[in-house]
């Protein structure tokens, strides 16, 4: 047992950050400091380009497709890097999601068209499972396929769509038989979203924000050549491609820079005379979450690096997402609660010696109430643990 | 002992239900925030005409002599509804301070028009740095001439943009921290060399940042005898404590009852949520929250009206009483800051991502609930205040 | 809305204080207050001795049959003051239990026999419900009961028993039809312990102490004169015991005496060269305590003085069990957590000066882990609100 | 970074495994309980042949050289069986004391014999006063001819009973909380003067209390050099304390495995305990704090082993990484200490009624867990003492 990174690994590591430390712009990087998930169009893009000039747009992509030959530990290690220096996630549904299920599933035309422009950065997807009816319960999807000649005809809706209003394309899931069981008769579909027929229809969050959408399909026509797997056995695909994530569910890195922030804040905000550093009961919340992440931490490490390597990680990975989420949650929170009455105010009030800006902190608090929820919320991720790891 | 309202008691309540369910459905809300005050000017008179502005004040300054339990069926019902307005800001709040700390003469000017739906006033107590605690006022009014010289700064003073006076409160002797040599003015917003922040705040409503540079205010400005605001303003922020308590019970109490419809009605794999026995057991948690809740807003509220009539009656010393009040304040602000918290959290989650989209009102009950957190004191402040007061009653115990 | 009590009200409660004052034997104040639940018989005799010759023995039965007349305030303040002041809980299975049901459901014959040695505290009674297999799901107990003439024969065991090893009588359900539902053909049955064929055998608790017992009965024969109720309808006779307990549920008054020893316990512990009252985040611990506390309080009181009064009260009184179990768990739990090092002692190891008996702090921490078990699982109360209260 | 166990690991695992599920199988638990001291003579002697006495010790004392991972799997073994014995006391706690403060010739002539199982020792530091602060001592040890003369009392002195030796932290100079000024001294428990009281503890175990009243002890009693000791009581006790933890751990995993297969046999209402939903969630919270808590006990450990080697360097100042290492103890026993009695409680609660017989591990579990909290400091004492490292550095850092 060792837990630390060998001189090899923490050289890569150094390379990393200061590959971002030169590379990473000043405003993309205010942005995600700001805990943005969703950044606009053109930064997602300016940001992949730096990595795909460097080799790193799509490290984890077989190298012959232009990934980065890494170990585990330099994923790890580069995931990390990217996080605690505010740098951007990876943009999650065409290079961690789409790619790897064409390279599995998808057949060689569909590769050469579209892996190209995701390795670039070019082309941005984003991802239809879920519907209105059709949340936790994916496999109730009724979005319909149905199939005319060399095309499906496509109505209904998606929702909670993120970033369906800068994507070029979706993938998703259809419903192209209801006859069986509720698994079967999907099919998994790709949509030029400037087809004819579709609509974007922006949902707002409760904080004000536009992350997420709505998406019609009023008789949009999808070529077969874009159906990836057979047809009804999307659900495998679906499958496939949730299981693809082995790093980064718990938001480990993201956590700490978070963290951080919040530590730098105690020691800014001024409380009578002193700061909330001399606040032993707020500070024993931000000892209590900092013991929490480096538990969380260590036990990503463990899966990731036990015997059997990241590949035996099983349905364990689901108490990752729940407890990162929690923990980023609370130390979110625990940053809202720290500003006192600055806390109302929808535009920044700090005073000019604060580096920190108390709107986008309440805005961060709020908008990760959703972290609980996407992705498969806690609560189905809780019945996953039950079933597959406790044998219930 | 009884905690049953008196028939009064109930139809106050009901004309308030109805009305708010009338003119202030949910449904409008987007359009109603548009308003550049948050809220439209016709809701003001509405709420004048319903008795509400009125309604702590003595009968002598044409109030109705109500008690803190009235005071608290009105808040419970704002909270159901989300209702942004400034009434916590002028009436109990200003208005109170007026009655608590105010000459005769200016009772009579001020509080008549309050009710009367004439006057909107706002508070300035909170500043940059003092934390949730009342007596640490760095802002200065130093005697000069027939006047004062003010100089400091006031952060998040509700409704100020709204508002015909706002009241500041200032040192006018003493160190940063003194409870002593707290005195309170009146100022008009509109008056030259006041420089105001205005901004919108995440449950709807307004506030503003508020600076005095080398302000000179005439001695008539001085709202009762200076010096000796702090016990006045102590003894107001507690009350408007409970009634933000009651104002999130009533927003505890809307979240469980539509998270319950919600389980009743939503499916996900061919069940009813509501079958699912983690969420029934986890909604129990949230009814027995509400309920406890409850409980101690209403032990807050009947201490306030029983300090009320035991001052008044005022033989013997009331400074211990008055300490066992603001622990049972304290005792509420605390645990209903903190279930509310959690059954927002829990209202959100058992709404999947229904409960993140605006066009909810579970989002916003939530935001409501952490700014009343953010008021007078959160969780964590109260629980120190509780806490310090006991330690002291166990040492005092033979 | 008022929420204090007239001074008839508090007349009364200074009666019943200095009643107990003047009443209480030392021997039984020690025991209670070192939070004994079970008392020997002894114990439990001589106290209700005392209260039956006050005329308080059984003060909730109907006058007519030597009960005190009170009201529901009166019968609050007599239970807080008894709690209060470490008097022992009344009586439960004889004086709360089966005497109601008897005047509800028995026989003229039955009622002149049992009440007079209930209402003097000479006849002990202990219930048997829970069998090895029904615990929670009561309703599938099998312990058999044949008719043979005019006598049941019983065969099995039940479980779980309190005070079976003191009590003179039991009462129970049996099995005496097995075809129908589990609820029908369950028959409500008092037996005499002293009957051949019973058998007690001791359970003992993890801490060490014996409470319960398995209770054996190998053809233990029962007439039928000691039936409550028809043949297979005791079910509904047992919802009706279960259904008698509105007062002392949430045990507000022995949790409000248990704090006051935290309390004084916080003072006397030395911690340096302070008590543990200047451990602030000790103290933050209690004071919560006292905070969930009086918020109990006030519901029970909410419940019982509210419109409609103690008579509308329903499945919201599992609420009373669950939070007071949870808090009266939280208050000992604290208690041993006070005493350092010398949480280990099974014995008194405190030094002279203290009047706390750490051992015993440590077994009430121990076997009030039974409360959230017993009398209805707090996870059968949940689902009980859940369905009665919320509609799910 | 990698967490797999060395093959010598796996093996050595497995053969205490397979030692204790043969011996000390928890049917036996009452009888052997019934020892005087716990636990039967032989089993010491057993435990001597399988190395484990030896394990922590340097190989120039008849020691095997094991590292902080060897005693986690010892000690998790421990836990998982609820082994009874002076193991901690003697080896982890008395015997590393001897290693970090004797002098030479006392490592020499102590060390094997603890190894060999020929001597039994226990560690008096805890004091009526003192809390969980080690440097609070007030048993004073005063310079007299060629000895010093002992007053004091000692509490909670584990497996003193069965002592052949007892170690007496004592002041020799400073005030009672001073760092500064403790010494070491080997007492024969069989001596005259020395007051003893021997009791039981709830995990099955004995401790005893300990007055010494001017009381005489040569020089040659003296372990170390004087004035010296709580650098290295402090290191021991941090090095004892994640010995606690994994046998915390141990415990853990053996209650949530007890529990799932509880589930899964026991019905009611006609189905298995484990298909009801809010069962089987709560049994994955727990679940997940046996994980958690577990990578909390590595990271402490690993830090000690990676600290000992930076120490035997011995190159630059390694107070800096020391107050690192106490930071991970702190994390690891505040939250694993946490975590285990939410644990216990639950897998008491998941048993409903047999969960508070004594026939079944359970309860004895949560009592293990109880009296670990109570050893060396619970977690409120180690948020306190993490809190105010963490503080320190965040004042630090630039």
């Amino acid at each position: 047992m060792d837990m630390k990174f060998d001189a090899q690994a923490e050289g890569f590591r150094a390379e990393v950050r200061s590959f971002v430390e030169s590379n990473l712009p000043d405003d993309i990087r205010a942005k995600v400091s700001e805990e943005e998930m969703i950044l606009p169009r053109d930064m997602m893009q300016r940001w992949h380009h730096e990595l795909f000039k460097q080799g790193w747009g799509c490290p984890s992509w077989p190298v012959e497709h232009g990934g980065a030959g890494w170990s585990d530990e330099e994923h790890y290690l580069f995931e990390r890097e990217i996080a605690l220096a505010d740098a951007p996630r990876p943009i999650p549904y065409g290079v961690v999601m789409l790619a790897p299920c064409l390279m599995e599933y998808g057949s060689k035309a569909q590769q050469e068209k579209f892996l190209p422009g995701i390795l670039t950065g070019d082309q941005l997807w984003c991802q239809g499972f879920s519907e209105p009816n059709a949340g936790s319960d994916l496999a109730s999807l009724k979005c319909r396929a149905e199939r005319d000649g060399d095309h499906y005809v496509i109505n209904g809706s998606k929702t909670w769509t993120s970033d369906a209003h800068v994507a070029d394309w979706m993938f998703g899931l259809f419903r192209t038989d209801s006859s069986g069981r509720k698994q079967q008769g999907i099919t998994f579909l790709m949509i030029d979203m400037k087809s004819e027929g579709v609509t974007i229809s922006p949902l707002e969050n409760f904080e004000g924000t536009h992350e997420v959408n709505q998406v019609f399909f009023d008789n949009v026509r999808v070529s077969v050549d874009n159906r990836v797997g057979a047809e009804n056995e999307g659900w495998g695909v679906a499958k496939y491609l949730l299981g693809l994530e082995r790093f980064g569910t718990a938001e480990v890195g993201r956590s700490l820079a978070s963290l951080g922030r919040l530590k730098t804040l105690a020691k800014t905000v001024k409380v009578g005379s002193g700061t909330l550093l001399n606040d032993s009961d707020f500070m024993n919340e931000v000892a209590r979450a900092e013991i929490a992440l480096r538990a969380l931490e260590v036990t990503e490490q463990r899966f990731l690096f036990g015997p059997g390597g990241s590949e035996s990680m099983g349905a364990e990975a689901s108490m990752l997402k729940v407890r990162g989420t929690e923990i980023q949650q609370d130390i979110l929170e625990l940053a809202h609660q720290a500003l006192g009455y600055h806390a109302h105010a929808m535009i920044d009030v700090a005073s000019p010696e604060n580096d920190h800006n108390p709107a986008a902190i309440a805005k961060a608090h709020y908008n990760f109430r959703k972290t609980s929820i996407y992705a498969g919320s806690n609560e189905i991720q809780k019945t996953i643990i039950a079933k597959a790891v406790l044998g219930l | 002992m009884n905690f049953t309202f008196s028939e009064e008691q109930n139809l106050f309540r009901d004309s308030i239900r109805r009305y708010l369910e009338e003119t202030y459905p949910f449904e409008n809300r987007a359009k109603t925030l548009e308003h550049p005050n948050g809220y439209p000017e016709e809701l003001w008179q509405s709420l004048a005409e319903l008795g509400w502005l009125a309604l702590p004040f003595a009968e002598e300054y044409d109030g109705l002599g109500g008690s803190a339990v009235d005071s608290m069926i009105v808040m419970e019902e704002i909270g159901r509804v989300l209702l942004v307005s400034p009434f916590l800001s002028t009436v109990l709040l200003s208005g109170q301070l007026i009655a608590a700390a105010g000459s005769e003469s200016q009772k009579r000017d001020l509080i008549p028009q309050i009710g009367a739906g004439q006057l909107k006033l706002a508070l300035a107590f909170a500043e940059a740095n003092s934390g949730y605690d009342l007596a640490h006022v760095s802002t200065s009014a130093v005697k000069e001439g027939n006047g004062y010289r003010l100089n400091g700064a006031k952060c998040a003073v509700f409704n100020a943009q709204s508002a015909d006076i706002i009241i500041v409160v200032a040192r006018t002797s003493g160190a940063v921290d003194d409870q002593e040599g707290l005195s309170l003015f009146r100022l008009d917003p509109t008056m030259d060399g006041l420089e105001i922040k205005n901004y919108r705040t995440h449950d709807g409503g307004t506030a503003s940042d508020i600076v005095f540079e080398d302000l000179f205010i005439p001695d008539k400005a001085l709202l009762g005898d200076v010096g000796t605001a702090y016990p006045h303003l102590q003894k107001v922020i507690d009350q408007a404590s409970v009634a933000l308590c009651a104002e999130a019970s009533g927003a505890m109490w809307a979240i469980s009852e539509q998270s319950g419809v919600y389980f009743k009605t939503r499916e996900q794999f061919g069940q009813n949520l509501g079958s699912f026995q983690a969420l029934q057991h986890r909604l129990v948690e949230v009814y027995m929250k509400c309920q406890l809740s409850q409980s101690l807003v209403y032990d807050a509220v009947c201490a306030l009206d029983d300090f009320d009539v035991l001052e008044q009656s005022a033989d013997g010393d009331t400074t211990n009483i008055a300490q066992k009040v603001s622990q049972k304040v304290s005792a509420a602000k605390y645990q209903v800051g903190l279930d509310a918290r959690s059954v927002g959290q829990e209202g959100i989650q058992f709404h999947g991502g229904m409960g993140m989209m605006t066009e909810l009102p579970i989002g916003h009950y939530y935001k409501r609930i952490t700014m009343i957190n953010a008021t007078f004191g959160d969780p964590r402040y109260h629980l120190k205040r509780y806490r310090d007061t006991m330690c002291q009653s166990i040492i005092s115990a033979t």
